[in-house]
Parts: C-alpha cells; structure tokens; sequence
C-alpha cells in the first residue's frame, strides 16, 4: 500500500465536494432534493420560475458532498453537480 | 480527478430526449426519478447502448419510451411485452427494455406478462405502480390497495390486488424487486442486476400518483406520501413472495425476492431444435449470429 | 432484389392452399412468424414451426391473436420479414394492431383463411365475410391492402407479391384467403430463387442527425431504419410529426393521417392487380374475388353458352378498389354482376364507382360451400336482361 | 369428358384424405395431369364419414369441386349411405368388400369390391387398407399411370414405410388387373 | 312500458355529454355497465360506479375491454340491461363480441366516444372515424344499428332509443358519441319517469317445452328467455338452427345469418331516425350526423345567406343508413355534401345510394378538431356550381 | 328398494341433451367421463338446477355447454370466465359454472382467470387439460409437458407449462383441486365441494388427448395413457402448490391443494357500499334480492 | 337397534346386485369400463355397432356388486345400471 | 349579438373548468338562458394552459364553438400570452391582477384585474379563487344575473363548502361593482 507523505498543509485537504447547477426553468418544485439530501445542503427558493414553481437554491455551499442524492432523484432532471475543482487540495 | 466541463450540461441529457422536455408528469411524481434511475443503470451495465430498446403501453409510465434517447416505441396499451418479444426473437442481440404502468402490465397486459415471464422471454420489465390508472385519470386499478378512493372506485376499493412480485415469482419470472421510487440507490441496482440477468426480470417501483391517487384519498402532497411509503417500507431481501401484499398506507416490504437461474426462450429453442434436428437444425439468434 | 435461397422449396409440389402459403411467405424471406392455432388457417403456422428451423428464423405460438398480432410489428422494426395468420375471431382480436401497423407504418403480412361468420359461425367451412373488416375493421381512418388468391398456386404466388407491396409501402397487407382455398390441394411449382424478385426494405440512407424515420419521399412511404443501429429512434402509435414525436393537434393529425391515406391512394395504379377477360364488348361483366372466381366461371361459360356476351373481371388486390377501371367498364356495359360469399360487402364499392351507368347485381351467398355456378348464372341472365 | 371426378369416402382415420392425395399428385407431379383435391372435414367429423374429392383433367382446372362423380371409392358404410347416391348413372364404384354391404347396384353403374382391410391385414398393418385402396383403383380406371402411382406413394408416406405401403400398393394394383382380366372390370 | 323510476334522475341540470348519456343508460333502465376506462369516455362509467349503489345495479371495471364487452352479454342473459363504454382502441377490442352479440341476438348497448385515430392518435380530441368499423368492424356478416347524437341532450334522449331499439330488435346497438359531445357540458332535462317509455324485453309466453330460443315472429326477431327460468335452453355463437343448436351447414348458415341481416334491414323503416330541415326545394342537400351537424349548421347559413337553396339532414340513426330517403332526395337536387371528421366513410354509402343522380362531395376533415364552417361552406359553393 | 323402472334410460338423461347424441368427442376422451362426474355432481348439490348455468369457450371441451340440459353458453375462445362474471353478477342467485379447455382458461383466457380469481368472482371453473389444443388440431399449449411434440412444436415443446393450481392459488382461488379424468369417485367429490363453495374454484381435471397428443406422441391408446396417469399419480391433499408440475410421462401430484375463506365480489361490493353509503345503499344481488 | 330375525334360507340371501344396460349403439369401445370394473364383469365383444366400435358385453351376470363405477366413468353415456329386484332375497 | 362567447384559462389545478360550469349552469338552470361549455384539455395539459369556453345565449344554441371570444377570463401568465390574441377587438378581459402581467391592451379592448389569489388566501383557501373570478365576472359583465350565479355556485361546489365558495363569490363580485361605481368600467 502506497503511502502517502504527510500533507504539508492539513487544513486545506477537504473532502472532496460537489458543485450544484440547478436548472430553475425545468425544476417543478417537488421538493425531493432538498428533503434527501443527506446535507441538508438545498432548500426551495421564494422565487417563482417561469412555470410558477418555486425551484431550490443552494442555501450552503460548501456542505454538498457530491454525493449525487439530488441529480438521482430529481423527477425533472432540473439538477446535477459537478465535483468541485480542489485547487486547495493537496494532490491534484 | 474530472476536470469541470466548460458548459456543464445534466449528465443524464445525453439519455434522454431534451427536445421533449419538459416531461408531462406532475410535480412529485416519482416516474421521472424512477427513469433517472434507469439512466444511471444503464451507464452502468456494460452493454452497447445503441442495442438496448424501450418499449411502453399507454400511460404516463407509457410516456417513458418517448423521454428515453434510445431506440424506443411506445406502442398500445398492456401490449409492450408482446411487442418486446417480437423485437427480442427478431433481433437477439438487443436488450429489450419494457416501461410501463401497473395497468399496462398486470391488468390489461396480465396475460402477457404471465406467459412471458413463463416461457422466460429474455427481457426486463420495468412496473411503475402507481396505484391507480393514471393517464385517464385516476380509476381503481388491479393494484389499488383495498378501501382506496379512485374515480371508479368512488365508495372505496373493495377489490384484493394483485401482489407483482407474486404473480411474476409464481409464473417463473428469474430476477424481482420491488422497490419505492426514493429508493435511489438500491432501485438502481437492481434495475442494473435485472438487465444484467439473462431472461424475464420484473422490478416494480411503487410511486403512488401524486396528483390523482394522492389528492382524492387525501394523502398530502406526493412529497409527503413517496416519504411515507420510503420510511415505512421494510427491506427484506429474499421474503416469500406470498408475503408482500401491499395495504392501504400500511408499511410494505421491498427487497430483491427471486434471483433464479432458468434457460431463457431461445435458449431452450436452440437445445431443443438442436437435440431434435442436429445437424440439419439453421441457429437463428444467440450471439452465433451477430459475433 | 433476389430473395436469400435459403426459404425457397424449389420444386413441383402437390399442396394445399395454406401450405403452399407458407412456402410463398418463406420464398419471400419472411423468418418470423406468430399465430395462434385457428381453424382452418393453422395449417399455415404448422408448416412454418416444422420448416423455419431449417432455414433460420423463428416462430412462436403466442398467448392470443393480441399477442401475435403485435409480436410481428416488433420483428418487423428488429428487421425481419414477419407475418400473422389467423381467421375471422382471431382476426377481430388483431384489429386494434392491425391500426398500429397502419400508424407506424410497419411492414408485415396478416393472412387470414375465412371461414363463415359472424362469431364462431362456420369454423371449418369457408366465407368471404371478412373483406369489409379487412378495409375498416380499425378504429379511425387508414388505408391498406388487400390481396385475394384462388389456388395453391396464387397462395404461393402471391404472397410474394403481398411481402412486397408492404414493404413497398411501409403498410400491413391482408392476405384474404378463404376455406375452400386454404383446404384445396392442387399442384404448386416452387421456381428457382433466382427467378423470384422481391422488394428490399427501404432503408435510410442518411446518418442518425439527419434522419427523420416519418418524412415521407416524394411517393409518400418513408425510409425505415432497424433497430439497434445506432440511430435512437422513437415511435409511436400517438398522432406525431416526421420526428416520430406525439404532436397532439388537429394540423398533425391532417398531415400525417392523411398521407397515410394518400401512400395508398394515390399510389393505387401501381398497387392494382387484376384480370380480365372477354370485357370487350361485354353486356355483362361478371366480377369477383378469391375462390368465388373460379366458381363464377363456370357460370360465365353457361352464359356464353347461351350465347350472352359476358366479360370477367377478377379482382387480386381488392382494396385499395379499381376504381378507375370499373369507372371505364361501366361506360361500356350493360350491367355487373358480382358474387360474393357474403350478403353484400364489396359489391357496395362496386355499385358506388358504378354510379348508375349500369346496373350492378350481387349473387349473395352466406357461406358455408361455394355458389352453386346456377346461382351466378341466374344473375347474370337477370343482368343482361 | 377431359375432366374425371372422383369422391373417396370412409370415415376419419381411414387415411381417406392421404389417398386423395396420392392420386393427385400421382396426376399431377408424376402423369403431368391437373387435378384438384378438395375435402370435406369438420369438427363434427371425428370418427364419422369423411370425404376427399378429386378433379384429374387434362387441361387446366378452374371450377374446382366435384358436381357428379364419376368415380367413388367407398371405404365405409356410413360413407356408401351418404355417398353413393351422388354417383354419376354411368359410374364407377369401387368399394371395401368386408366393410360396405352395398344394395344392388343403380343399372348401369359398374361396381367392383376389394377385401381391402384383409390383404392389408395380411400385410400386418390395418393401417395401409387406404393404400390397397389406390392400388386397386389405379387397375380399374387406368387413368393415371401404375409408374406414377408407385412414385406418388412412395414419396408421400412416412418415412420407413415406404416398402409396406408399395407393398399394398401392387396389392391392390393386383387385386384388380386380375379382376379386370376375369373380363368382369372395364379395360 | 313505463320505466322503473329508480333511475330517472329527473330535473334540469349542467352536463356534459358522457354523464348525460349515463344518466340516459340509468333512465333506460340500465342495471348493468362493464367498462375500461379510456379517454374520452370514461366519465360515463365514473358516473355510473357512482350512481348505480344508489339505484340498485351493479358496476364492475374488468381488466380490458373483452372482458367488459362480453361481460355484458351475460348480464343481458341473466335478465338486465347492459352497456359498456369505451373509444377506439378499446372498441377494437370489442370487435369480437360486438359478433358474438350479433349472432346471439342479444340486446345491449356499445357506448363509443369517439376520439382521433388510427391506433392511439389523438386520445383527447375529436374524431367520427370509427363509422365504418361499427358496421365492419367484426367478421362475417351481420347487421347493427348505430345513432349518433350530437348534443348532452340527446346523449341522454337518443341513450333511451338506443336501449330501445336493442330490446326491440335484439341486436346490440353501437352508440357513436365524439370527444366534442362527451366532453361538451349544456343544459340536460331529464323528464319525470311516467313519461319516459321503454320497450319491455319481449320474454317468450311459450312452455319450455314448446319454446325455441331462435325461432323468429315474423318480424323476424325471436322472442327471448332469461337464464334460470327453467327453460334449459343453449346458446352458441356456432351456426345453429331455432333451438340454438350448433349446424354446420351452408343451408343452416343460410337460414341464420340472412335473417340475422334481414332483421335489420327489412325494419329499417321502422329502426331510421333524421331530420330534415329545407330539403324541399333545395339545390344542394348538406347531410351529417353528430356534432359536425352542429357545424354544418353554421355553414348552411352562410350559404343560405348567400341566397343558396341549400337543405338540411341530419342522420341520428347512420346505420342502417337511410337508402330510401337519399334515393327520394337525389332525384330532387343537384348535389349532396357530406362533411365527416374522417377521410370518407359514410360518404360511400351516400355516394352510392344516390348513383349517379346528383353530385356528391365529401367535405373531409381528419378530427383533432371539428370543420371550420368555411371548409364545409365551400363545398356547397363548389356543390352549388 | 327401487323398483326396476319399466323403461330403464340412463340415470343421466335428464341432465343431457340427448338429442345431440353422440356427442363430437372421440373414443377413449376423458372428456366425456368429466362430465358424467359433473352431472353426479349437479345431483349430489342441493341447489336447484333451474338456476345453475354452464358457459363454455369454445374447444372440444368447450363442447361441454351444449350437451349438458341446463341453461348453457357456448361463448367465445377464451372469454367464458368474463360471460359467466357478467351472468352471475346479473343475476347472483345462479350459481355459475364455467367448464373449458386448457387453452380456453389459461392461454388465450388468461387474464380473465387472473382477475377472476383475485377478484373472487362467485363461479366454479372446470377446466380439463388435455395437455394441448384438440379442437384445432394438436397444437402446443401453455400446458403441454416439455418435449411433448405437438402440431406447432414438432420438434418438442420447450416452453415450461403453467401448473394451473399455483395459478389459480397465487391469484387467490379459494378452493383449488386437480384430479385425472378417471378419479371419478374423488373428481366428483372436488365437483361437489367446489359447487358448493362461494368464491372462485377450479376442479383441474387431467385427460390428455387420446387422439391428437396420444397417437402424436405415441403413447398408446387413450386408454393406456388415461390409467397411465391415474394410477402413477399421487394423491397429496393440501400440497404446496408450488410443487404441482407435470413432467411429461412423469407421475403427477393430485388432490386438493386449497380450501380458503374470503369475502366474494358480490360480498365485497356489498359491505363496502353499506360501509361508505349506509341507508342510501340500494343493495342488488345477494340473497335479499331473490328471497 | 332392531335386530333381524334369523333368515329361513341363509343361501338365498344374496348381497344387493346391478342390472347392466348397455346402450351398444352410444359406446365408442374405450374400454374404460371393461378396465375398471372392480369385478371384471364386461368384457368388449367382438360385435361391431353401428359405428363400427366394439361395445362391452356382461361377461360374468351375476357379478355385478351395483357399484355403478361403470356409469360413472363412460365417456359416452352407454352403459348403466339398475338394482335388480331382489326377488330371492329375504326382506323385499 | 344575441350569443355571448366567453373564454376562461389559466392553468390545470385552478379550476377553469368549474367556473366555466358554474357560469354556464347559471345561464342555463336559474337564468333560463342557453348556454354551451366546451373544453380543452389533454395529456400534455397536465399543469400547464386549459380552458373552457362558454357561449350563452338567449336562444338555442347551434354551432357551438366559441370563435372569438367577447369576454376572456384570464387566470395565468402561460393562458394570457397564448389565448389573448383571440380576444374580440371590442373584447372585455378580465386577469388576476398578481399572474398575469398584461402588455398594454389592444386599442378597444376593456381590460379590468382583481387580486382574485389574494382575495381567496384572505379567505383561507387559495383554491377558490376561481370562486372569486365568477364573482368578478358576474359583476363586470351583468349577461347572468347574481342570484342566478349565487345559486349555481351553491349548487356546483362540493358539499360543505358553500358558505366559503359564496362568501367568494361575494368578494369577487363586490370587488367588480365598486370598480364599476368608480366608473371604471362598464354599466
Ligand atoms: C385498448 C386501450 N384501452 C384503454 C386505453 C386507455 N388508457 C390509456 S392509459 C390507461 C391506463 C394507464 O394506467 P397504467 O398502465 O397504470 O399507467 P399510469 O398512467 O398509471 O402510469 C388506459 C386505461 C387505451 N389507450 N387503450
Ligand atoms: C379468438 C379465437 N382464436 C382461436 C380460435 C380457435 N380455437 C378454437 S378451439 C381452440 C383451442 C382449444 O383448446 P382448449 O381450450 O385447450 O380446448 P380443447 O379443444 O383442448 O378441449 C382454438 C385455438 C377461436 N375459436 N377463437
Ligand atoms: S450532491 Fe448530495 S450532498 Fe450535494 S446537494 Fe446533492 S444530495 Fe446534497
Ligand atoms: S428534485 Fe428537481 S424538481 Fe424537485 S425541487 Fe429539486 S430540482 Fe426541483
Ligand atoms: S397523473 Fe399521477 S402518475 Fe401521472 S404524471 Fe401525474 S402524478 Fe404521475
Ligand atoms: S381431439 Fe382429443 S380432446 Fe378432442 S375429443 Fe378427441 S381425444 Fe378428446
Ligand atoms: S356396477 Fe360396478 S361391478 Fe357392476 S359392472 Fe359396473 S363397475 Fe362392474
Ligand atoms: S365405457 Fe362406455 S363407451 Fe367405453 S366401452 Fe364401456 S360402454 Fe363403451
Ligand atoms: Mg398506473
Ligand atoms: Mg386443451
């Protein structure tokens, strides 16, 4: 087993997390991705979208584990995350 | 590590037709997640997607065929197993996907899906049930649960349902599930073992109708009610199946209930011609076919 | 195109109507069947279950007429030649894909031997009561084709000719036998494969971007793709647009359902079939179909006998109805006489194109046997009259 | 006449149909003649009298049904009540000797019996009576050729049986050229 | 005979056309519905599973459309009247036993809400495309009767006429509704019991010992026994003689069947129903049925505005099809005007009814919507020429 | 004891319509020994016989309807389950029994007698496998034993049959039973019980095919074959009905596998009805209506 | 219970026994009733009926115990029994 | 012009359809009119643009189709942008004031707005701001006397809900007349 050298700066190794796109337009405000969630990450919005729906905003955006829950379960496919762009990580 | 896409698009937009979104199915209906499951599965079977087909009756479960980016065909109602089979024995080498209702499936289609699951037709099918007959808005179904208001059953359903799993389990079917719609993860997989199993697999989602069932038997939102049945639903991998009759807003069991081994139809027509023709016996299909 | 060797029983047989049938749907290339055993078209099937593992395809007794009846549309788009055989219950059960095929515009081949009806009727006796269902038996508007044959030899024949036409056309063909000829054994001669054309499926030429699988070429009939080439096509039996998507409008409607009608329609001159004989100069031109042809002409030679002139027209392909011809005949002649095994079904066609310019006679008969040839005659005398 | 009638008549299972087809395609394979074979069955025909009807011409056949026959082979007695009345006044009747009693035949109709069911029998299968049967109706009408009789039954028959069945075949043939030579057949 | 009051709903009400014509079915005294629910139909059977436990009667929704429509045929056998309900695709599958009810004579109503087709096409809009299929649809031959109506008015009137005319004929009758007049709500008035008449089943007065169950009064229709009388009678959609049992034979066949057709068309002056409205007198004759008679309307007027003769019929009864009627007519006008949402379907039989003797112009229309009265407006002018 | 008639005719005369004699079935058909059973049966109820109807599909033994002299329906293929619903809840004082093929009930009639059962809809259903379709011939049925030849499997069936009891069982049959043709004293007694039982049951009753499987298969005359499968079966009352297949040539389990309670339709329809309607509930059917 | 006087002629009672009645010209010569009499009373004979089938004869008269299994099992309604009057036995 | 045709959007959910039964129930049943109620919806209408349209008249009503609409009822965004354009060019439009955000109305056009959601949400229930709407209309019309649409909602709406729906009903129909006292709009 590889091992690994001792990261020179242990606070910025972060686990690895996710970017949220919500697509608002498409999205009919079900709820299901703010209540799975396991990060409580998402919450629905006052806003209206252009259907009358009231699409979720990302309400913390460093708690998404890029778990995926909320791109699997939405029934609209109104949204998917990318994993995040470590720059503070140690290895790239 | 991925590099971020320059223009990010929904990973599943590649699977689906985006020209026809959006979607008609109603805010919390569970079928769009049940077909995001789908997608993810079959990004994970290692199959040529350009053969895999699907096939629907009529529904809105019916309407999925049309939302897939995949050889597709939505045909007429509770005949996408006999059509399936068709495409399946004209071409071996496709994996035929049926899609489709509870109403599709076990009422009007009931014949077929026994028989199909019988001869061990070599297809998966995937049952959303919803409880009711959706599309033409919201009648009693062979799978509505007892006491259950729908328009047809206005003083409550006082008809046994059908137990899917059950009926597929006792007419031979060699792969089923059951799952809830929420069961992301584990819906997921076992969409992926079902088309992975060779021969006649049956997952069932439940994703009661949110608009129709919900609303008229007064069970909140369809947020609400996937909740209910996703928390309260027992996971119990290898139960009877004699056992998983679904009550009205009583815990159910979910689990993956059959995983049996059975030659497939064309698999028993090759070794029987075989046996009986030998040498004179022209294989049709199986992969000698198409290598 | 030639036809792959393969199905074709070269040769001189003595065969029966329904076998020799399925010797024409395998010298066409048809691999796939479906049916469901029905009296007394189960011959045909019997014979495909013994000879389709010699010769690479398959076949498969389904559940119901339902399940046939859609199974065939489902190998026809995975690229086989498919065909359903039945009889007149079996086909009432088929009706609802028989619209499916229309709409989606799938090639395929239903046969059915007629028998008396209506209901269980006749089972083993023949008919030809089912001509009108076989144009209208569907709900909502389409057009297909119908082919009638009157010997083991035509059943060969012209199945060739019915696998043809709809893959020529992207339609269902009715394949109208009845008892008499599916029961009736006479000699068949298989020719060799290389004197046997068939129509090729029209594929697409174009790639997967371009391709839309309902836009029509200029005759009307769309290209066709297979299944699992890559091109991710939708279908649907919903009204839809070239894309093949639903589009749930009275202008979609008009555009597709009525170029469904038109393929045929305006196509017609090139799907007729028909004989004639003796029309020249005719009194009286004596029309019919299938089984009844041969019965009819008897009746005709009583009447030349007698010295009447009398003209004989017989009708392959009776729908789409040649219009066009019996148009021009009822210029010349004095009078039409039809017999048919029923009370009165395309002989409704025929007095309509007629439009009082002669007068038109049916000999109805109710099935069961043939006319007696006297039946005929009388009509024809009372015609000429 | 160019064109020949003839009804075989029995009961079901008497392979009445198979010696239909026999001599059809004896006819039309092997004699380079027409003939059209008909059948009447039914579900109601379990068991009970069954018939095949042959047209053998010449030429061309298009009115494909027998009216008059001129010929009947009778298997059965069931088959003799119903049939024989529509035998042609100047015809032919061949019947199994052990299985018809006949009534005194129509004046000038010629008729001629074959212990069919006992030579075959004797061949040690009941089963092949129909093909004594044709063999005896090939001597007595002469209008398909023995050759192609033999050629027909041989390549219509089971498989493996085709010894037996020519067997019964000249049998019959037999049976009925030395009727014929008694000077008691038509020639 | 005075109907049971138990169903009569009577006052002044809102309705759309599907509930009106379950109101019809309960006043009619319908007891009995076995449905699968379709669009554009299935608010009749809603209303029905909901009005029936107050009335006393039974719903049952079956697993698909054979099952509803044979269902029905042993309701009426056990003594009740009996509908189903359904549009297209649904009716396609009833095609079978719309036969089996033919040849048993026995009485019951087809309720079809017509929608776009072929195959699953429009399921929410308008059509008329299904006209020739209730008089084809199933195999052999036979005869029915089908009435459109065109209004929830006489969703609920001519649903009493339907019931009516199947009792009185023992023929199942196919009631031929489209989306438009389903699913279009106007003012109903449902009139007190004591003044809706029905006609009483006419139950034999024979012994059992003396009673055939098919032998006919000379009106042709034989009287009929419910099951559990004791008469121990047998029934079978086989060819059968007076006392139902199954004969092969072309002579029976003959004896059933041509009555079976005879019972219709010889009372068909009995069984017609239209309207004329200007006819006498009129260069141009515009003639339809269900809601496109509401639209035709309009265009009439318009041509009439333009000082056109132009006269009005309206078919409530399509089939049997007033011959009689249209031959009177076409001796007196110059032309005649069909519009049909369908691509020309009853057209032909006008069109051969009137042989000859006036022009006669379709005005086509594929559904999804109903005619702009332009359309039909301009083949009058063009009529009118 | 009787006197000795002075006229003696068969006892069972008066139950047959002796003016269609001979019946069309052929020698050595058990078809006819089922319904001799049957009439024994119909004596042996105490239920008057005026009310008791016999619909059939049609078959050889969809014959049945037009021999027996009672009130009786000749319908259509497949469809004599739903006629019989039809007559049974048109009039719920008929008691209503269905006698049919193997063909008629289970293939082409299928979902009727899924959802019959379920449903438990208040009939008898009898139905006779003969392993094949006689009436058109000898095709292969969905019954017919693997490698058994048939017309339309000439090569030997290889589709698995359905085993009609875990059939009816697994849809809720509430009285389930299976008896060869020969097991008189036995398949009458099943008769009896299943007359006599509210709900839906089904009498299985073996008789293969004595001259379309028999002589196809050559397994000697209809008789051999008939003591064959009497005398090789085993009689297991209350077997899992999961372990009831037949196996071509194979001794087969027989007896009566179920005998459950459950509300009927009629009875379902109406306590749901009473329960959300109370007062305003016009109850039909029942006995209240007829008494 | 009523106790029987002791019968006068303890031969002529005789256990109760069936009067055969075989309509010939219904049976089809299955056989069955041959096979499965418990007594071995019939037997086919070598007669033909007027179908040509070879219907059971009563081979042993005095055999028949009554049971009436042959009635019960013909397939075609051929054959049954009557008790015969029991003339010899001591209790009419 | 003796028949009035009249269209009601919005969005599937709203209840379109019901206040176009009420409206057409109160010609028909207590205003002794006539009255035709036509409606689109479809599969793909499941939460987005529907309508009904009613034609009412004095007289029988034959041709039954609204073609332009005189007056429009207008309850979405998605219903105003795609059923406006129809409108009669001397049409009356009546929108809920917080949907619908109108473009500046045709020259001739009559535009009036209630906050019909508000005004149901001050009432408890969202829903029967449909209820409102019909209120309004009765008001800003007139061509249906109130006591007749008072009764049709009271007989329309499910049982148990009267009292809210007519209360509804009220406020809407208030809120029209005092924006017609204010000479704001049509008498
Ligand atoms: C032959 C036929 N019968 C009925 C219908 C009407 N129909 C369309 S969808 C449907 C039921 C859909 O129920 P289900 O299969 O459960 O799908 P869901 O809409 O609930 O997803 C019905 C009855 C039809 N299209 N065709
Ligand atoms: C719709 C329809 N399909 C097919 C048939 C032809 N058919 C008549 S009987 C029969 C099968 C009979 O099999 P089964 O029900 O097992 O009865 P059996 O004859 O074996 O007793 C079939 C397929 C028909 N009459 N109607
Ligand atoms: S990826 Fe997981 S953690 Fe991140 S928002 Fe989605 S569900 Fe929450
Ligand atoms: S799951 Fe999708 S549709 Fe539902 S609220 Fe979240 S983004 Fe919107
Ligand atoms: S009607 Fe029901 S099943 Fe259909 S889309 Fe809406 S919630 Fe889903
Ligand atoms: S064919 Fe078979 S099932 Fe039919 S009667 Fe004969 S033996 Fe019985
Ligand atoms: S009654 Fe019994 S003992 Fe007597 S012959 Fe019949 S089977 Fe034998
Ligand atoms: S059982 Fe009946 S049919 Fe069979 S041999 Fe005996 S009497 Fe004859
Ligand atoms: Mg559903
Ligand atoms: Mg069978």
């Amino acid at each position: 087993m590889k091992l690994w050298r001792t990261p020179l700066d242990i606070d910025r190794l972060k686990i690895p997390h996710g970017e949220l796109h919500i697509i608002k337009d498409r999205c009919k405000g079900c709820g299901f991705c703010v209540e799975y969630c396991p990060r409580e990450v998402l919450e629905l919005s006052d806003e209206f979208n252009i259907k009358g729906y009231h699409p979720p905003y990302v309400k913390d955006e460093e708690g998404c584990a890029d778990c995926r829950l909320c791109e699997a379960i939405c029934p609209e496919f109104a949204i998917f995350v990318t994993t995040k762009e470590e720059v503070e990580s140690v290895e790239s | 590590m991925n590099k971020e896409r320059l223009k990010p698009e929904h990973p599943m937009e590649a699977l689906l037709r985006m020209d026809r979104m959006p979607h008609i199915w109603c805010p919390t209906c569970g079928i769009g997640t049940a077909v995001s499951c789908f997608i993810t599965a079959l990004e994970k079977i290692d199959y040529p997607l350009d053969k895999v087909v699907v096939v629907s009756g009529i529904g809105c479960t019916g309407r999925v065929a049309g939302y897939v980016k995949l050889d597709s065909f939505h045909t007429t109602h509770g005949r996408p197993i006999p059509f399936a089979t068709g495409l399946k024995l004209g071409n071996p080498e496709l994996k035929v996907v049926v899609f489709s209702g509870d109403g599709d499936i076990v009422a009007i289609g009931g014949n077929h899906f026994i028989h199909a699951a019988r001869r061990n037709i070599d297809i998966t099918v995937i049952c959303v049930n919803n409880f009711n007959y959706a599309m033409t808005g919201g009648q009693v179904a062979p799978t509505t649960p007892l006491t259950a208001l729908a328009t047809t059953s206005p003083y409550g359903c006082f008809e046994t349902p059908f137990s899917i799993p059950y009926l597929a389990d006792s007419c031979g079917a060699v792969y089923v599930a059951r799952w809830t719609a929420l069961h992301i993860r584990r819906l997921t997989k076992s969409m992926v073992e079902a088309l992975n199993k060779p021969g006649f697999s049956v997952v069932e989602v439940i994703c009661p109708c949110s608009t129709l069932y919900a609303r008229r038997n007064k069970l909140g939102t369809g947020l609400d009610l996937m909740k209910f049945y996703h928390e309260s639903s027992v996971i119990k991998h290898g139960a009877d199946t004699r056992e998983l009759d679904i009550e009205f807003q009583k815990p159910m069991v979910v689990g993956k209930f059959v995983d049996r081994e059975r030659p497939t139809f064309l698999e028993s027509w090759n070794a029987q011609m075989k046996k009986a023709l030998g040498e004179k016996f022209q294989p049709y299909g199986g992969s000698n076919e198409h290598d | 195109m030639k036809v792959d060797p393969k199905g074709v029983l070269t040769g001189s047989y003595f065969l029966d109507g329904d076998h020799a049938c399925c010797e024409g749907a395998l010298a066409a290339g048809c691999r796939f069947a479906a049916g469901y055993p029905i009296t007394p078209s189960t011959e045909v099937v019997e014979r495909f279950a013994e000879r389709i593992p010699l010769v690479g395809g398959i076949f498969i007794q389904m559940e119901d007429e339902l399940a046939s009846s859609i199974a065939i549309l489902g190998a026809s788009w995975a690229g086989l030649k498919s065909m359903t055989v039945t009889s007149g219950p079996g086909f009432s059960l088929m009706m609802e894909h028989i619209g499916l095929g229309a709409m989606l515009e799938t090639p395929c081949v239903f046969v059915n031997v007629q028998r008396g009806g209506p209901s269980t009727g006749l089972p083993t006796l023949p008919g030809q009561a089912d001509m009108m269902q076989a144009r209208w038996g569907s709900h909502g508007d389409y057009e297909l084709i119908s082919l009638c044959p009157n010997s083991p030899q035509e059943c060969f024949d012209f199945m060739i000719d019915a696998f043809n036409l709809s893959e020529r056309y992207r339609v269902p063909v009715m394949f109208m036998m009845d008892e008499c000829v599916g029961h009736m054994t006479e000699k068949v001669v298989i020719p060799p494969a290389d004197q046997i054309e068939v129509v090729p499926r029209r594929y697409t030429t174009l790639p997967p971007e371009e391709y839309l699988p309902f836009k029509p070429d200029p005759d009307l009939v769309p290209p066709m793709v297979k299944v699992g080439d890559g091109y991710r096509f939708h279908v649907t039996g919903l009204t839809h647009d070239e894309r093949g998507y639903p589009v749930m409008s009275a202008e979609c409607q008009e555009t597709l359902v009525h170029r469904l009608i038109d393929k045929i329609r305006r196509n017609a001159r090139d799907i007729w079939i028909y004989e004639e004989d003796q029309v020249d100069g005719a009194e009286v031109v004596v029309i019919s179909y299938g089984i009844t042809h041969r019965v009819a002409l008897r009746a005709v030679q009583m009447a030349r006998e007698k010295g009447l002139k009398v003209g004989m027209m017989r009708l392959i392909v009776v729908w789409p109805f040649p219009e066009e011809r019996i148009r021009q005949l009822a210029d010349k002649v004095k009078a039409f006489v039809m017999p048919e095994m029923n009370y009165g079904q395309v002989v409704l066609e025929l007095e309509r194109c007629v439009a009082g310019k002669a007068k038109v006679l049916l000999a109805p008969h109710g099935g069961g046997t043939v006319h007696k040839p006297e039946q005929i005659y009388e009509r024809i005398m009372e015609a000429a009259k | 006449m160019s064109t020949t009638e003839l009804k075989i008549g029995g009961f079901g299972g008497q392979g009445v149909i198979l010696s239909g087809i026999i001599i059809g395609k004896a006819a039309t394979i092997f004699d380079n003649k027409s003939a059209t074979l008909t059948q009447s069955f039914g579900p109601e025909a379990r068991g009970s009298a069954c018939s095949a009807q042959v047209l053998i011409s010449d030429d061309q056949i298009l009115y494909p049904y027998v009216t008059v026959p001129d010929i009947m082979v009778v298997m059965s007695q069931e088959a003799y009540t119903k049939f024989e009345p529509e035998l042609d006044e100047n015809g032919l009747l061949l019947i199994e000797k052990d299985l018809v009693k006949p009534k005194k035949p129509r004046e000038k109709i010629k008729q001629f019996a074959i212990p069919a069911t006992r030579i075959a029998e004797e061949l040690g299968r009941k089963i092949v009576l129909n093909i004594v049967m044709v063999g005896f109706f090939t001597a007595m009408t002469g209008i398909i050729s023995a050759k192609a009789m033999r050629e027909a039954v041989k390549t219509t028959v089971p498989k493996g049986t085709e010894e037996l069945n020519l067997k019964a075949f000249d049998r019959g043939y037999e049976y009925g050229m030395n009727l014929k030579k008694k000077g008691k057949a038509p020639k």
